[in-house]
């Protein structure tokens, strides 16, 4: 169907702040390529740049107090300058997109059901009873107990591991080309992050969907990527497949990062047994 | 400091109201030495002049100094008005943080009797005060600090409350802090520059309140000159000289003004969210 | 020589005496027991919501538990009067989890070290700020630091401070309640390497609180698993964590991300989706 | 949780009230409005300071004397120049004695609801008042009066317990010794706790009334007496003096009558325009400083001479005033019986002012702005009303004038109540007073000189001819000699004038203001009766 | 939620009591003696036996605990007593006044709401474009005009100069319009504030961010999502400045001879007419808390995070 291997296409995106002392750069020549089904783990301590790429992927950031430039391609088609009619048919129908902070991310005052057929019935052409039939399975698929209940429950009814996949089962359901995933296990407890990162690698398998992973932990990133991009100071200092990268770190902040993570003292057999 | 010259960076509207501000505090500080003439001398043969260089802004229907009697205004409305906030404040923080730290059934009586005094809209309470100590200033005075002092004392107990909890309160425990020590040094000077910013606001509605109350005739006895009654007194001008009423409207409006631009400013600085 | 045993410890929040109805009565700790050896650290592990934190409370004797009695230095915390325990509190010192809401925003560096010096040590102003100094110094920070304030500082520089903090009474033990877990992966290494260099240089005895394994293991002698408020199971050799079949062990162990793209994780542990979800 | 069944009805049901209630208030604002613009051109509207209350006869607060006087009327009417002509009773003779007053009553005066006046319903509305008597007691003839007789059907005899002159004059006041028909009595023939209704025998009846917003009043059809040309006058409630303007400015009101119902300011902005007719009464009551004898540093005669000397009063009413009250030299004005011409004016002299203090002792330290004797500066205390404009200027006036010769006065503005309390208290150095005007005074004047219970003749007492003086008007009240009354009047006057324990002000006038199409305005003689039976408007 | 209802409308009795002790205890601080302020404004003249008399009658010869929950009993059975100086029942000056107030009071807030949520909610979606300037300036010049000077003003300008409205009374719908204006200015300018400043806030907000991830309409965002949450603080900024209405209310009465209560209220207190005095202010804390009750059910249909986590603190 696609002459294009790649999915999403970044060539040299700059991005800068407008402020009255002139522009200050945020990200400098980022390229980026997502391919089908294939996860690419973009790796950097806060502040390094990666939820601003993420945020001009979509084309959220205000052209008022932001510059920029460079190529977005989403199947060939260019993002960077598109309409805003047309940038928000493609948000959450082609690119979707998991945030950080599932306890924050849903609008509190109205359902879950009431914010996943809104999702649904903007994109697509679907009446209400389909879209809620739309929206059980999907919750169902994500391994959620009971969603005709849930749909009518409140977001603060919910726990952060509940509504973090809600969020993945509402990404899926209009089956998108890209899923960025901007840290999405950070602000959940241990016992579920596993489990939502499997989520995700199910949304990749099943649906095919490119996955663009936004980490600083590297647990997340061994866990789930392909490829990965590591940035730091709004570049990307290196950019390789994932064992590759852990095992022969070129530059030297990744070997720092490596070397920083707590290990079970190198002990191969114990991380052997761990699995 | 430091956070106030940022927060004065590109804000003209800020450092011009902040400016109005100081004129009239110097000028109600120095009335005595500045104002041109006697506020209250009544001179009959000279009423309702003109501008002249000895009456600059001319002379009301008693012939007294307009400007003199401005300027004499401003110790009434902002004298009273920091008199109103200080004294709530200082019984709002005594009570507030006794409260608040102390917990238990001291904290229960004291919010109890607060909850009681907020379950009448405030102003009403104080028209009910004043109406049943009879009409006066210092009446007016009382019954706005009696009704101010519960929404500080409530509002420094929230935050004393949720300070409480925070880490470093415990910390400084945990260091062997006497609880005295803990209130002194972590606790009033943390809660007390957002109630500042508060107060700003309020010192704007309290010259308000006390100019509105003065109209009724509830608040300021005569000669004393005071914005809101010389307002009064001037409506009966209101075709012929216009600006006795002009004058003082725009005073009010002046103070009014800067004290809520400069409480919007700092409260946006200091992330303080408006009661209302 | 036993530092610290904790006996029986009960306790439960939502003892509401709402008139409206009769809420539950949550028990956070229950039957909890526990003992750290002079000079060790235990690690104290579980999941969100297992209790691990007013554990900590109860320990600083900052929360009086409705039942047990924690014993430090042979002496019950909850029983002693207020000088004994003032002395206590010399002995015990914590660091929490966010370094910024740990320190007074309002103080500088020297102010938030000298607090507790204020408070024990009558020091001349000489000697204090000697003494400050070189705390910044054992901690990885200059005594130029001293009239900074904390917004001036990063997370991981604050943390520092708050251990000089708690290291100016030269205590016997320090509870570390997740006080590494918010700071990026390098940073928390380095913090856990000064950590570990402390409790030699002192002879310290830390009771390191987390959710993360890895971090608990790197700097634990031995760890305390926690589950819905109760002990699921003590280890005094930490690998045999690894090996444990106690469940909520298990699922914990099961959940690990993995360190290296080759030892992925499969699939969700089935034992922890029953035992955590809600 | 069933938030999400519920909200919606919840919503609705919120919504209904709000409805509701704001369809509650459009009915009620259908019921018509009262404006100047009536279809009616016989008709006027005028605004009046507060709701004219119940429309008792017979009791106070809140009734308005000015609506009451349209409904009700007296036996004896009071007339320019203190004349007291018939008007319910035709003719009365007064025995030798002057304790016995026998009333023949006018013929065919019928009631609004159809019954005659009689000398039952008379007797009714007498002993109605007698029976609160208390509450009367200001009114001399209640005071005195010991029983009413009927003799005929049309004949009544009034008996009093002694010889009291103003009998007749007090009988002409609004209230509360006017007739009440027998229909608008209660069963136990009480009025004081309401009457059943408003049935008078007077020229207008009350055709609409709502509370605090206005009143409609229709020419009474069957009036015994002539007819006003005037058809309808609405009274419309306006408590703000300036807002009262204001719509009078802009057509709203036809008339604006009364004292102190507009600011001096306005009443002469109006005047000036040229685009409205405004006058002045006749003086209806001296405004007067009463001086507190008993008052330690008054209770020298020269401290008061001094402070009587010791301000332009001229300047200062005209000032205050501009012009619309008139400097009065004596506390009665000519208008009024048994004003004397021969009283001596006390002149605005500073240096005699000066002079009476110099040789009171009060002596002005080289240097000092206030005199001082032994080491007490001389300062007094002047109470007012502080809702009354024009007493405040003038204490603030006085501040200023008396500083000028050493004395230095407080000035202190109270409720009118706390005013009158501290006046019957004595607690007071100096106080506003004024007389009661047509047709209580001269009578009632001299009455509360001699009477304790008012304040006045206890703030007199330290007079050294005080006796004497009481004696005086108990002898005049009595008196039922012309000739002797005169001469007690004028040594009463003169007296109170030399010892200065009153200090006369100013002559108080009603103002009035109306639209150019009302023809023949006239001020009523009595203080308390509405204006309207001669108003006529031009087509 | 119908249980949080019913523990709200409990929570209402103590207050009210407290409220009804709280006058009780100023009616006895307070200098004047109920006997002489009755007789002085019923035109008596006060003797020493008409002053035992009324004292005994206004039962002021009982223990004071006795004579307070007399106060209560008759309160709860809407027995204010006499006004003094109308002598008739309080309850029934209320009944005829109060309507007229509440009238003015509700089409001021009518007239606040329809002006300040779009005014508010623009000028915060459109932040410093020229419509958040003018609406900012509206807001401080709005809290900063004394009442009674703009009502002056109005009626000059528009009743006489212009002859647009009546200048005062009431009657027809042209009658509200200057009363209502120079209400609702002060009352706009406190509402567009307060819903400017929480709109600004809720855009910072995750949910914004997520919606428009999702690729929801911006007009579909900013009014069902944002704007429904943001106009929570206003409502409870509308039940906290009843007092500032009320205030207002009683200004507004004088200038516009607005038959209401409040302008009976100040005549009561220069007559210290106490009983009108006293229910006038319990009246007025009912009003505030059944307000304030109706705004927690708007904000719990609003928001259903209300009735878990209970009324948030102001």
């Amino acid at each position: 169907m696609h002459t294009q291997p790649n999915v999403l296409q970044v060539d040299n995106l700059n991005i800068a702040a407008k402020s009255s002392r002139g522009a200050l750069p945020l990200v400098r020549n980022v390229n980026l390529e997502l391919k089908p089904g294939k996860v690419l783990g973009l790796i950097g301590e806060s502040g390094s740049g990666k939820t601003v790429t993420s945020m001009a992927l979509m084309q959220l950031l205000s052209q008022r107090s932001m510059h920029v430039q460079g190529s977005i391609q989403l199947h060939g088609q260019e993002l960077n300058g598109l309409p805003a009619q047309a940038m928000r048919n493609i948000r959450g129908k082609d690119i979707g997109f998991i945030m950080q902070n599932p306890m924050n991310a849903f609008t509190p005052v109205y359902t879950i059901g009431n914010q996943f057929v809104e999702t649904i019935r903007t994109h697509t052409g679907l009446g209400k009873k389909q879209a809620v039939e739309l929206a059980i399975a999907s919750l169902e698929s994500m391994n959620l107990e009971e969603p005709a209940k849930l749909m009518k429950k409140y977001p603060f009814q919910l726990s952060g591991g509940m509504l973090q996949r809600v969020m993945i089962a509402i990404s899926m359901s209009l089956r998108p080309a890209v899923v960025i995933a901007d840290e999405p296990t950070t602000a959940l407890d241990v016992t579920n992050q596993l489990q939502v990162l499997n989520e995700l690698d199910r949304l990749r398998t099943e649906c095919g969907t490119a996955i663009l992973l936004i980490s600083h932990d590297l647990g997340v990133i061994s866990q789930l990527a392909d490829e990965v991009a590591v940035m730091r100071h709004g570049e990307i200092v290196e950019q390789a497949e994932v064992c590759e990268l852990f095992d022969r770190p070129q530059h030297e902040y990744t070997k720092n990062l490596l070397q920083a993570r707590p290990m079970l003292s190198g002990n191969e057999a114990l991380n052997r047994l761990v699995i | 400091m430091a956070r106030i010259r940022t927060a004065l960076k590109g804000k003209w509207p800020f450092a011009i109201c902040s400016g109005i501000l100081v004129v009239f505090f110097l000028v109600s500080i120095l009335a005595p030495w500045i104002a041109p003439n006697d506020p209250i001398q009544v001179n009959l043969a000279l009423k309702l002049m003109p501008p002249s260089l000895e009456y600059p802004l001319g002379t009301d229907q008693l012939g007294r100094c307009n400007l003199s009697r401005l300027l004499y205004g401003a110790r009434v409305s902002l004298g009273f008005a920091t008199l109103i906030f200080v004294a709530s404040l200082g019984i709002g923080l005594v009570v507030g943080t006794l409260s608040g730290y102390r917990g238990g059934w001291i904290d229960a009586l004291l919010m109890r009797f607060c909850d009681g005094v907020m379950a009448f809209p405030n102003l009403v309470l104080v028209l009910g005060i004043v109406g049943l100590l009879g009409p006066g200033l210092w009446q007016v005075v009382v019954a706005l600090m009696m009704v101010q002092w519960v929404y500080y004392a409530r509002m420094i107990r929230g935050m004393v409350v949720s300070m409480k909890e925070q880490n470093f309160i415990t910390a400084a425990r945990i260091s062997g802090s006497s609880n005295w020590k803990i209130i002194r040094r972590h606790l009033v000077p943390n809660v007390l520059p957002p109630i500042m910013v508060m107060g700003t606001l309020e010192m704007g509605w309290a010259i308000m309140d006390i100019s509105a109350l003065s109209f009724l005739g509830l608040g300021i006895q005569p000669p004393t000159p005071e914005w809101g009654a010389m307002i009064h007194e001037g409506t009966s001008f209101m075709r012929s000289n216009p600006e006795l009423m002009l004058y003082p409207g725009l005073m009010i409006l002046f103070v009014v003004i800067s004290f809520n631009v400069i409480g919007e400013s700092l409260s946006e600085q200091f992330g303080v969210k408006r009661r209302y | 020589m036993t530092l610290l045993e904790v006996k029986d410890i009960t306790h439960s929040y939502g003892a509401s005496r709402s008139f409206w109805r009769k809420q539950d009565v949550k028990p956070v700790l229950s039957g909890i027991s526990l003992s750290i050896e002079e000079g060790t650290c235990l690690g104290l592990l579980g999941s969100s919501g297992a209790g691990k934190s007013t554990l900590g409370k109860v320990i600083l004797g900052l929360e009086k538990p409705q039942k047990g009695q924690v014993i430090f230095q042979g002496q019950d915390v909850y029983a002693m009067d207020a000088k004994s325990r003032q002395q206590m509190r010399r002995n015990l010192q914590v660091v929490f989890q966010d370094s910024y809401s740990s320190v007074n925003p309002r103080l500088t560096a020297e102010k938030i070290i000298a607090e507790p010096l204020e408070n024990y040590e009558k020091l001349s102003a000489g000697e204090q700020n000697r003494a400050i100094a070189s705390l910044l110094e054992q901690v990885g920070l200059s005594s130029s630091d001293m009239k900074k304030y904390p917004r001036e500082f990063s997370g991981g520089q604050l943390q520092r401070i708050n251990i000089a903090r708690a290291l100016a009474l030269k205590p016997k033990m320090i509870v570390l309640d997740e006080s590494v877990s918010s700071l990026d992966m390098v940073t928390q290494t380095t913090i856990l390497d000064l950590l570990q260099d402390l409790k030699k240089m002192h002879g310290l005895s830390y009771l390191f609180i987390t959710h993360d394994i890895r971090a608990a293991y790197s700097i634990s002698d031995a760890m305390a698993i926690m589950h819905k408020g109760q002990i699921a199971e003590v280890f005094h050799n930490k690998d045999e964590v690894f090996t444990s079949q106690q469940p909520a062990v298990k699922s914990l162990v099961d959940s690990m991300l993995p360190e290296h793209p080759r030892y992925r994780n499969a699939a969700a542990p089935t034992e922890a989706k029953k035992l955590f979800s809600r | 949780m069933k938030i999400h069944n519920n909200k919606k009805n919840l919503f609705l049901a919120l919504a209904a009230c709000a409805a509701l209630t704001l369809s509650a208030c459009s009915d009620d604002n259908a019921s018509g409005s009262a404006d100047a613009e009536s279809d009616n051109p016989n008709a006027i509207t005028m605004s009046w300071p507060r709701d004219i209350g119940p429309m008792n006869p017979h009791v106070y607060n809140p009734s308005q004397l000015i609506t009451q006087s349209m409904i009700y009327e007296p036996l004896v009417s009071y007339e320019e120049g203190g004349e007291v002509k018939p008007h319910l009773a035709e003719s009365w003779t007064v025995s030798e004695d002057g304790r016995e007053y026998t009333f023949k009553l006018r013929e065919g005066v019928q009631f609004t609801d159809g019954s005659s006046l009689t000398s039952e319903v008379v007797k009714k509305n007498f002993d109605a008042v007698l029976a609160n008597k208390n509450s009367h007691s200001w009114l001399g003839v209640i005071n005195v009066l010991d029983k009413i007789e009927v003799v005929d059907e049309l004949t009544f005899k009034m008996v009093l317990t002694q010889a009291y002159y103003p009998a007749l004059q007090d009988l002409a006041v609004v209230r509360p010794v006017r007739m009440l028909g027998e229909a608008g009595f209660p069963e136990d023939g009480d009025t004081s706790k309401g009457i059943t209704e408003a049935v008078g025998t007077g020229p207008w009846v009350l055709d609409e009334y709502k509370t605090d917003e206005y009143a409609v009043f229709k020419r009474n059809p069957d009036y015994w007496g002539e007819s006003p040309e005037l058809e309808e006058v609405t009274i419309k409630i306006i408590p703000d003096a300036e807002t009262r303007v204001l719509a009078f400015e802009k057509g709203e009101l036809d008339l604006i009558y009364g004292e102190g119902v507009v600011s001096m300011d306005s009443f002469n902005y109006l005047k000036e325009t040229g685009e409205y007719t405004t006058d002045l009464s006749d003086p209806v009551a001296t405004r007067t400083m009463l001086v507190n004898s008993t008052s330690e540093k008054l209770s020298d005669l020269n401290v008061r001479l001094a402070l009587h000397h010791g301000f332009n009063k001229q300047a200062m009413v005209e000032g205050i005033t501009l012009g619309l009250e008139e400097k009065a030299d004596s506390i009665l004005s000519s208008n009024f019986p048994y004003a004397q011409e021969d009283i001596e004016a006390v002149e605005y002299d500073v240096e005699k002012a000066a002079s009476y203090l110099d040789e009171a002792g009060w002596k002005l330290e080289s240097g000092g702005a206030i005199r001082e004797k032994d080491g007490q500066p001389l300062e007094l205390e002047l109470i007012y009303d502080k809702t009354d404009p024009i007493q405040k200027a003038m204490a603030e006036t006085l501040q200023a004038e008396w500083l000028a010769i050493g004395v230095k006065l407080e000035i202190a503005g109270l409720e009118l109540t706390e005013q009158i309390e501290r006046r019957k208290a004595g607690n007071f150095d100096l106080d506003f007073w004024y007389n009661y005007g047509a047709p209580y005074d001269p009578h009632s004047m001299i009455n509360v000189v001699a009477e304790d219970g008012w304040g006045v003749a206890e703030a007199h007492s330290n007079l050294p001819m005080k006796s004497e003086l009481d004696e005086q008007v108990r002898e005049a009240l009595a008196s039922t000699d012309e000739t002797k009354r005169q001469e007690l009047y004028g040594s009463i006057l003169n007296t109170l004038q030399e010892q200065s324990v009153f200090i006369p002000i100013s002559y108080m006038k009603k103002t009035v203001a109306y639209q150019n199409d009302i023809e023949s305005f006239e001020f009523p003689a009595n203080r308390d009766e509405h204006p309207f039976n001669d108003i006529s408007v031009s087509e | 939620m119908v249980i949080y209802l019913i523990k709200r409308l409990f929570a209402v009795v103590p207050i009210i009591l407290f409220a009804i002790f709280l006058m009780f205890v100023l009616v006895r601080l307070s200098p004047v003696d109920p006997a002489q302020a009755y007789l002085a404004a019923s035109n008596i003249h006060p003797t020493e036996e008409l002053l035992a008399e009324k004292r005994q009658e206004f039962g002021l010869d009982r223990p004071l605990i006795v004579q307070y929950f007399q106060t209560v009993a008759d309160i709860v059975r809407f027995d204010f007593g006499n006004s003094y100086v109308t002598n008739t029942p309080v309850w029934q000056e209320i009944t005829t006044r109060l309507p007229a107030t509440l009238q003015l009071a509700l089409s001021s807030i009518l007239v606040a709401i329809i002006v300040s949520v779009p005014l508010g909610f623009l000028s915060a979606v459109y932040k410093n474009s020229w419509l958040d300037h003018f609406s900012r300036l509206l807001s401080y010049l709005g809290a900063s005009i004394p009442q009674f000077w703009l009502g002056y003003v109005l009626i000059f300008f528009f009743a006489v100069k212009l002859d647009l409205f009546p200048v005062e009374g009431r009657g027809t719908w042209q009658h509200f319009v200057l009363p209502s204006i120079t209400l609702s200015l002060a009352l706009i300018a406190i509402y567009t504030r307060l819903l400017r400043a929480s709109v600004l806030e809720e855009l910072e907000e995750a949910y914004v961010l997520y919606g428009r991830t999702r690729g929801l309409k911006e007009k579909g965002i900013m009014v069902k999502h944002v704007l429904r949450i943001s106009i929570s603080p206003m409502l409870t900024g509308l039940g906290m400045n009843l007092g500032k209405l009320l205030t207002g209310t009683i200004i507004v009465e004088q200038v516009f001879s607005w038959p209401g209560f409040g302008r009976f209220f100040i005549e009561a207190i220069f007559n210290r007419d106490i009983p009108v005095i006293q229910s006038y202010v319990v009246l007025a804390a009912c009003l505030f808390i059944v307000c304030n009750l109706i705004v927690d059910v708007i904000q719990l249909y609003l928001d259903p995070r209300i009735s878990r986590e209970g009324r948030a603190q102001f």
